[in-house]
């Protein structure tokens, strides 16, 4: 009878994405506690360490708001090669002198408005165009930042605006501001993707879209918004990093579409669609920073950082998945 | 204080030599084409190479510029070329992403019977170039661990902690730099405590010095390879709060100059590696395709290397580098 | 939106509300529908009778807006109809619930219920509304124990059968199309099916019901309307009162019974295939059983029973966490192994278990068996291709062209192709899950027929079913599952129908589940 | 009737993969007629045009062998993100000054082992580490790129192997050596995937990985030996890398996972695997080599090239889809 199975699979009631995060929680743990182990007289200093909580969170910032637009967009079903070209369009737009001569208000429209109108681009190639996302996103990488380096004449261009300078600076409540844009997207993607229709009807896109559309959802809209949303992560990415470096330019935020997706995989999120976590993301980028801090706490060279790093995600996943089965192994009986 | 000069404007910042002063050089003589690659340029000083090499074409009335663009890896530059050399211009002027493995290249031109000017990143073999402009990267690092050292012995710190932010840290040019840092300090007994590489763009300048920051609580010195990531570098060491430290840059871009000058933030120094070089490469290139020599030089033809010096620029003599600022 | 007036008619006696006037569909290279006409009026059950690949599936996928006829007229309550997509089918108050499961895994119960037209609230869902919506959804279909927040994939099949028929009732619906609902449950479910059914229809709701069984149509059914090659070949005929003849007559175009082909008296022979104290917790447990060359071995046991889980873990498929599996004396660890040993295994899943849908019908035939056709690593398509063909010919897979992608093909030639790829390869012992499933009644007589030939040649066959009489009918030994465990064996000539059902249901009657 | 639509002949017949890649060739002409109208001159002469196509397939050599490997793992349902770092450390560890010392033969076997020794890591780590091959092969892109900038202390090695060197400058009846060896890849390739059973399985493991493993395939030793097939591409790229630029560096190959995937993708395989064809993803490599060397003649700027390229990858994709949408249409009737 279904009802014996039903009652037979109750531990699934614990969501597999909750034991994932537990299990990154504990990667997480462990990548600290190799810091403390290797570096115990700056572990020794409480500020110090809540300086460095603080310092991972506020590198962590920019990249995390582009990683919950890509994990929506992943769920979808797609991919966003080209969120490092939208950020540097979007940061090099912003800040022309121009641009620059409307103001704070006028740059942080204009970095949206860019990122927006990339993301719609994107968007309409891939549910109208029916290009495959990989391939649309690519050209769509090579382009914007062509289009970033013919706008800013190759030059770094250097915010004169005091406003967005301050933004990587300030604190509130001693936390950084840039911390607290983070804990609003997240807090607001994961609201999005749980509690509204447009989250369900994201896992359902790129979960089975056939089914999708039999559901009278309209697929290729849904598509085009989520390419938007991500699009709009982007503006704001941009905003902060070229608050970060007081400048843009064409070439920055290199190769943020692999951090991206390597953290919402990370994370949890299934590269096929239909399934995947803000929560896990997060952890994923949280993880990945951790990891560039110890390598600077430790000042490890850039080759063996290297030949290590892909150690270290290696054994992370498996510390996750092994977490994940024995975890569900223990809550079965 | 670096919001003042943005250089969004490129070409008016161009560094253009003309011999003005009645040199038999400076008078047009037979028309020369030189083709010009150098690779696509995404941060500061390889823009302003591009720029400086325009511009001095465009001071010379007898000297055409054929510039290929030299695209994203040394594949695609030796590509370029062919295409280049098969419209047989009259010299070549090349800065290569990656000297040695362009180098055949550069013996296919010679051999093409085009004199090669081989700019910044040397060809190993000598047979592929007529003229060699380098900058000086083991001198640079040289320089900059100068400069610390010395500041740090006058000052008196027995133990410093010095930190340093080289550029993209798989290039050749990167390393030599560190090892001329390495080589100076060592002359003090001082060493580099932690070194965290950038991308030689402002936000990864951010992020490496925002880590090395974290790392080191306390820091006596840092040397950062790239003024163009210096940018972020210093915005960094304002977010941190940082100041008990001094800087030194590298290559010399106006905004440093500036800032050294206006001597109002950590930033004290800069170690030249100037742009200004492709100028030069396009006025002796000139001078090859005509067959002339330089005035001062007792031969009759330029020279077959040259290696610039890298000048510390400071508070004191920034006033006078201010022009070459890129 | 029940209409008073409809409901206090009798069922078959509602006004029309569907008609469907020479209705055409072309795909590339095959006319499905080549001029149907189908009337249906309010509060009847209206059968659509066809074989394989007839054309049922997509004459309601046309209904439903998922596809869009050629040419031909649709009248719904009066007003031409051509719903360009789905939701257009929905607002007009037609729901589907299709053939193939059209859920979405990582989605709840509940969500998957309302996907499309959730409740919520500025965009916001309204998370308890609708899970106690859900709730009384699934209570009406007799599964209040199914928790609506309950992801999806961790579903049985037949309970995700359930949640389609939640959504579907989840629309306020005037007709309810149905298209092959009971080919994933077990017959109490289909009684529960069929009260939901009636009550819909005392409601004034017309249902267009698809099965190849015709016991069904006859216990639920009003009317019929039967389908060959895209023609509505008869119309309206009376469910009840046409003979068996007739209707099959009017499907296949000649006159076929549902007959099992006779047992031969079984040869003494050792058992090829030994299974002892096989366990899976929380699925199975203790399964002890033996199949001998030459023999059809049945298990019957209601969905859920476990009977997929034990032909999975005979197979290699699933670890055992205790007992063995052993085949002419040796164990089989794994799938690799079982392969070797020659035994195949057409799972119950077509789709996620079985075809590579977007290749030609003859590599999926031969997906278990192209080395075998190989020289030296190098494929042979041709005698590839020959021998699908063969096999396609046997089990009359429509149309006859294994040169297509499986996808085109219709849910029951599907089902064809995945048992016609183990008739192919020498097994010497099948393990068949659900076989005939969405098989029509012709071509599954056919696979009767090549099941019993292929025990003759000296294979020994291990059969699932959820149709009792297909395994009294075809079995020579029937095993009966419960709540996994074998609670009976018996020869199927000592056993009939209802002792079957009466064995199987036990333990769910001792439970107090609604019958 | 069914009966006579079906003897009508159905169009599937003619196979998806041959009108996707006649949409591929259409590209490639209209490519080259923008080339002839854009530099007339050049293309007046027949020389210089015979030596242009060699010097695009020549380009196209070693990216070409990467894509055959790389359309294998995406087919059988994966993706290889470290193709690139894998011909990095084969190159580098084959010119390293003990390896040069064995001469042209070690050279090459070192190339070739390295290569497949890294492919049997990813392998081993995505089919029994059950990894996801994004994660998986993005560690080794990490990992591997860090040993070989270990391995080179980061300087350019220069290769002192005349053998090694003369490959990129042979040619045999008036072809590099190099289009040769591209050629005998491709066919290898093309025999491999769709005449032996290997292919086969590829298919079926990469279209329905559990109907293969119900069909008694061994899907995770399949798995393994695609990553080591990719490997193997990419130790014989290294060499014809090596050979053309005299040198190898831990820099070298850069960004050819993306190239590689993308040619992939434009010649009709499918992201998500199961199906995919060698032709279409050589022409997809020549698609894109010969855009750069239109850009090349027509010395467009490297911004602009950016910009303009994107456009012709879209413009790309849609005609080959329009190409092929009408051609189905007309072999409908
Ligand atoms: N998408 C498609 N592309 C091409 N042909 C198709 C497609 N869908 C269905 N067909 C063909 O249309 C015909 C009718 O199929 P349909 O699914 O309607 O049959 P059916 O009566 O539902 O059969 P079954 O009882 O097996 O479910 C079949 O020949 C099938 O191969
Ligand atoms: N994906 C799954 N994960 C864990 N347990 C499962 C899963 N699917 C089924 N089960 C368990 O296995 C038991 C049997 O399931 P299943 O419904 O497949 O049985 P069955 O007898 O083969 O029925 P049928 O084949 O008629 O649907 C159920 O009680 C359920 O608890
Ligand atoms: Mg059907
Ligand atoms: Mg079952």
């Amino acid at each position: 009878m279904i009802a014996e199975a039903v009652r037979a699979k109750s531990p699934r009631q614990i969501d597999d994405g909750v034991i994932r995060n537990l299990g990154l929680v504990g990667v997480l743990i462990i990548l600290v506690i190799i810091g403390i182990v290797t570096r115990p007289e700056l572990y020794s200093d409480p500020t110090w360490v809540r300086n460095n909580v603080l310092t991972i969170l506020q590198q962590a910032s920019a990249i995390g708001v582009v990683t919950v637009g890509m994990t929506f967009v992943i769920i979808g079903g797609g991919i966003d090669l080209s969120v490092g070209a939208i950020i540097a369009l979007s940061g090099v737009w912003a800040t022309t002198l121009a641009t620059q001569s409307y103001g704070a208000a006028g740059m942080i429209f204009t970095a949206l408005v860019v990122g927006l109108a990339v993301g719609v681009v994107n968007g309409v190639l891939i549910s109208y165009g029916k290009l495959v996302p990989f391939i649309a996103t690519l050209a769509m990488l090579v382009s914007a930042r062509g289009l970033a380096a013919q706008i800013s004449g190759k030059q770094t261009q250097v915010s004169a605006n005091a406003t967005i300078n301050d933004i990587a600076s300030t604190k509130l409540i001693g936390i950084p501001l840039l911390v607290w844009i983070l804990a609003a997207v997240v807090a607001a993607g994961w609201v999005l993707l749980n509690r509204t229709t447009f989250g369900r009807r994201t896992v359902a896109v790129g979960g089975n879209p056939e089914a999708a559309r039999l559901a009278g959802i309209n697929v290729k809209r849904h598509t085009l918004m989520l390419y938007a949303l991500s699009g709009i992560c982007c503006g704001i990415a941009a905003i902060m990093l070229t608050s970060q470096a007081t400048s843009a330019q064409a070439a920055m935020a290199n190769l943020y579409e692999l951090d991206a997706i390597a953290a919402a995989i990370i994370g949890g999120t299934l590269l096929s669609g239909g399934r995947g976590t803000i929560v896990g993301a997060l952890f994923g980028v949280l993880v990945f920073s951790t990891i560039t801090n110890l390598f600077a706490i430790n000042n490890l060279s850039t080759e063996v950082q290297n030949m290590v790093k892909g150690g270290i995600i290696v054994a992370a996943v498996l510390i996750q998945q092994f977490r994940y089965r024995s975890l569900t192994q223990l809550l079965k009986r | 204080l670096l919001t003042a000069c943005t250089s969004n404007d490129p070409g008016t910042d161009a560094q253009v030599k003309t011999n003005s002063s009645g040199d038999a050089n400076a008078a047009p003589g037979t028309k020369v084409v030189i083709g010009f690659s150098a690779p696509a340029a995404d941060h500061g000083w390889i823009a302003a190479i591009t720029n400086n090499a325009k511009a001095q074409a465009g001071a010379y009335t007898d000297v055409e510029l054929k510039t290929v663009e030299a695209g994203a890896d040394a594949a695609a530059q030796r590509a370029a070329l062919a295409t280049l050399i098969a419209q047989k211009p009259t010299v070549l002027v090349m800065l290569p992403h990656d000297g040695k493995e362009l180098n055949a290249t550069g013996l296919e031109a010679m051999r093409a019977g085009i004199p090669v000017v081989n700019l910044d990143r040397a060809f190993p073999s000598q047979a592929a170039y007529r003229l060699q402009i380098k900058g000086d990267n083991f001198g640079m690092g040289l320089a900059a661990g100068d400069y610390i050292g010395a500041q740090l012995k006058a000052k008196g710190v027995s133990n410093p902690i010095i930190g340093e932010i080289p550029g993209i840290d798989s290039l050749e040019l990167t390393q030599e730099r560190t090892q001329g840092f390495n080589t100076a300090l060592a002359a003090y007994g001082f060493k580099v405590a932690n070194r965290r590489p950038a991308e030689f763009t402002a936000d990864s300048g951010q992020a490496s010095a925002t880590a090395l920051l974290q790392a080191l609580p306390k820091m006596d010195a840092l040397w950062n390879h790239d003024d163009d990531q210096g940018i972020g570098v210093l915005a960094a060491i304002k977010q941190a709060n940082r100041s008990e430290f001094f800087m030194v840059g590298g290559a010399g871009s106006k905004a440093a100059i500036d800032a050294i000058s206006a001597d109002n933030s950590v930033l004290k120094a800069t170690v030249t590696y100037s742009p200004s070089m492709a100028s030069s490469a396009i006025s002796l290139a000139r001078l090859i395709g005509q067959g002339k020599g330089l005035n001062d030089l007792v031969e009759l033809q330029v020279p077959k290397q040259i290696t610039l010096a890298s000048e510390t620029i400071t508070k004191e003599n920034a006033a006078k580098y201010a022009k070459l600022g890129f | 939106m029940s209409d008073p007036s409809a409901s206090a008619g009798t069922a078959t006696g509602g006004d029309p509300v569907l008609r469907l006037t020479d209705v055409v569909k072309t795909f590339p290279g095959v006319r499905a529908l080549d001029g149907v006409q189908l009337e249906v009026r309010a509060g009847e059950v209206h059968c659509l009778l066809g074989q394989n690949g007839a054309g049922k599936s997509t004459l309601i996928k046309v209904l439903a807006g998922v596809h869009h006829a050629d040419s031909g007229e649709i009248s719904w309550l009066g007003e031409p109809f051509a719903p360009v997509t789905p939701q257009a089918a929905m607002r007009a108050g037609i729901a589907t619930i299709y053939q193939e499961l059209d859920l979405v895994d990582d989605l709840s119960v509940a969500e998957n219920a309302f996907l499309g037209h959730e409740q919520s609230r500025f965009g916001f869902t309204r998370r308890r509304s609708s899970a106690a919506s859900t709730r009384q959804i699934l209570a009406r279909l007799g599964h209040p124990e199914i928790p609506p927040r309950r992801l999806v994939k961790n579903l049985p099949a037949a309970g995700k059968q359930i949640v389609s028929m939640a959504r579907a009732l989840s629309h306020d619906a005037r007709l309810i199309v149905m298209d092959e609902p009971s080919a994933v449950l077990a017959h109490d479910e289909v009684a529960n099916l069929f009260r939901i059914i009636r009550e819909l229809t005392a409601q004034g709701i017309a249902v267009i019901y698809i099965s190849h069984r015709l016991a069904e149509i006859r216990e639920i059914g009003d009317r019929v309307t039967v389908l060959k090659d895209g023609r509505t070949t008869a119309a309206n005929l009376p469910a009840r009162s046409t003979p068996t003849r007739e209707l099959v007559g009017r499907m296949t175009g000649r006159s076929m019974e549902y007959v099992f082909p006779p047992r031969r008296p079984a040869p003494e022979a050792e058992p090829v295939l030994v299974v002892e104290g096989l366990t899976r917790h929380g699925e199975f447990a203790d399964a002890t059983l033996a199949v001998a060359p030459g023999e059809i071995v049945g298990i019957a046991g209601l969905v859920g029973s476990g009977r997929s889980e034990l032909l999975e873990t005979i197979f290699g498929a699933r670890r055992a966490d205790s007992g063995t599996v052993t085949m002419d004396g040796r164990r089989i660890t794994g799938v690799g192994a079982a392969v070797a040993r020659g035994i195949g295994m057409a799972p119950e899943e077509r789709k996620s278990q079985a075809l590579l849908l977007d290749e030609p019908v003859y590599k999926n035939m031969t997906l278990a068996s192209f080395s075998g056709f190989a020289h030296g690593g190098f494929t042979d398509t041709r005698d590839e291709r020959a021998a699908a063909l063969r096999t396609a010919d046997q089990l009359e897979l429509r149309p006859r062209d294994v040169d297509r992608p499986a996808r085109t093909l219709s849910g029951g030639n599907q089902q064809k192709v995945v048992v016609g790829r183990w008739l192919l390869g020498g097994t010497k012992l099948l393990l068949l899950d659900e076989p005939t499933r969405g098989v029509d009644v012709g071509a599954r007589a056919e696979l009767y027929q090549v099941i019993r030939g292929l025990a003759d040649d000296g294979v020994a066959v291990l059969l699932v079913s959820s149709e009792v009489p297909e395994v009294l009918g075809l079995a020579d030994r029937v095993l009966v599952m419960r709540e996994g465990r074998l609670v009976h064996e018996a020869p199927a000539e000592e056993l009939d129908e209802d002792t079957v059902l009466d064995l199987v249901m036990a333990g769910s009657l001792l439970e107090g589940e609604p019958a």
